[in-house]
């Protein structure tokens, strides 16, 4: 299983190692990392939760599809709980024989992580405020039309 | 019947926990979900929300049956 | 200067960590890998050699562009000698407010890299034969096209 | 005039020497080219090579100067 929920910090380096293959010529990887701004907002920490029972299911699948389409090997790590500015929120890293399948499936899956995997992020801003984030991408809840979050309008 | 809710993000701070049981007497997540918004007031709209029964993803008319674990989920924020 | 060609091993953890930045919401980085075959034949080694005094003026004209581009940061590590499978041959490393320019960036720093950065590739086979690699992109060496790599055709 | 030829990839291993002074009458690139590829069987055309002097990229018609450096670039392959 290539995927992991976790409270602690991530490790890109170890994760990183966890990829070596003397087949692959070609790793990309992502990371979401916490900023101090958001919409003109000063950020001071994140807070994630996770639907822990569902998402290792909807990542696997996830995996499963940027696998099919990019002939890649891939694994995805997302933290959970409070995150502090600069702390890593999401890792995603990829390997393939060529670096396009690297890019396209590497972009695939954290596009689809964040559309797709149950997890939702509060904002705690540095005036105590905080604010549950709305998503840039539609409401709309139809499964079916989850697998291409670029292509479908609500 | 008996069914258990469970709450995530802004529905658990709507609701103030994260599960409870719920006598149910019509087997639809639509009529269940517009009563818990009627309680809780939850900003959402039930087409909003994604439906999760024993934690699959599951059409909006699922019928429920007794001892579902059914979950009403925000759009996603992840990453 | 965000460009380096060095003969020692390339360290991604150090490079990454130069690139942390609180304003950095995503984070994408590219690395080539030495791999143990190519079209067909082992690979035991590689050995590249580059123009050492041409490099860094068209390292820093790529990431120019990149930066004028797409709004990131971004830096490039090539290695030169000899190298081993499994070895770093190069590592781009790219931050940017969100995740659509850090792809599009890093992708686009690495194809000009390719391209245009005046470095070669020598193979050496297990069975002690060795080749320049010859590249995939069309030989034809008018400058103006090579802005473009996936767009011209020769 | 006197120019200083460098030599990258094939053409230093066709070449045997990464660099040499040349003596030229003539003050075109392609022209110095086909003398070196005569002498040393470089397995490229002129138009397949990029030229760069004085360590910058150059059109490949630029006139030489005396005590110029000039590099004939075979493809590129890093990365």
């Amino acid at each position: 299983m290539n995927f992991l929920l976790m409270e602690q910090p991530i490790d890109p380096t170890a994760l990183r190692a966890k990829m070596l293959s003397p087949r692959a010529g070609a790793y990309c990887s992502y990371e979401g990392w916490v900023r101090d701004h958001n919409e003109g907002k000063e950020v001071a920490e994140l807070h994630y939760s996770s639907y822990d029972q569902l998402a290792p299911s909807v990542a696997s699948q996830i995996l499963s599809e940027a696998k099919e389409r990019f002939s890649v090997d891939a694994a995805i790590v997302h933290r959970t709980g409070p995150l502090q500015v600069g702390d890593i929120a999401v890792w995603v890293g990829v390997t393939a024989h060529h670096r396009g399948d690297t890019f396209l499936a590497c972009r695939y899956i954290i596009d689809n992580v964040k559309f797709r995997l149950p997890i939702w992020k509060k904002e705690i801003y540095t005036d105590n405020s905080e604010a549950w984030i709305e998503n840039n991408h539609c409401g709309c809840a139809d499964p079916a039309n989850l697998q291409i979050p670029h292509k479908h309008e609500c | 019947m008996l069914v258990k809710v469970l709450y995530f993000a802004q529905l658990a701070d709507f609701a103030g926990k994260s599960e409870e049981q719920i006598e149910v007497t019509e087997k639809s997540p639509a009529s269940l979900y517009a009563d818990l918004r009627a309680t809780y007031n939850f900003p959402h709209e039930f087409k909003q929300l994604q439906v999760a029964i024993n934690h699959e993803l599951s059409a909006h008319e699922t019928p429920l049956e007794e001892g579902d674990e059914i979950a009403f989920l925000p759009p996603m924020t992840g990453g």
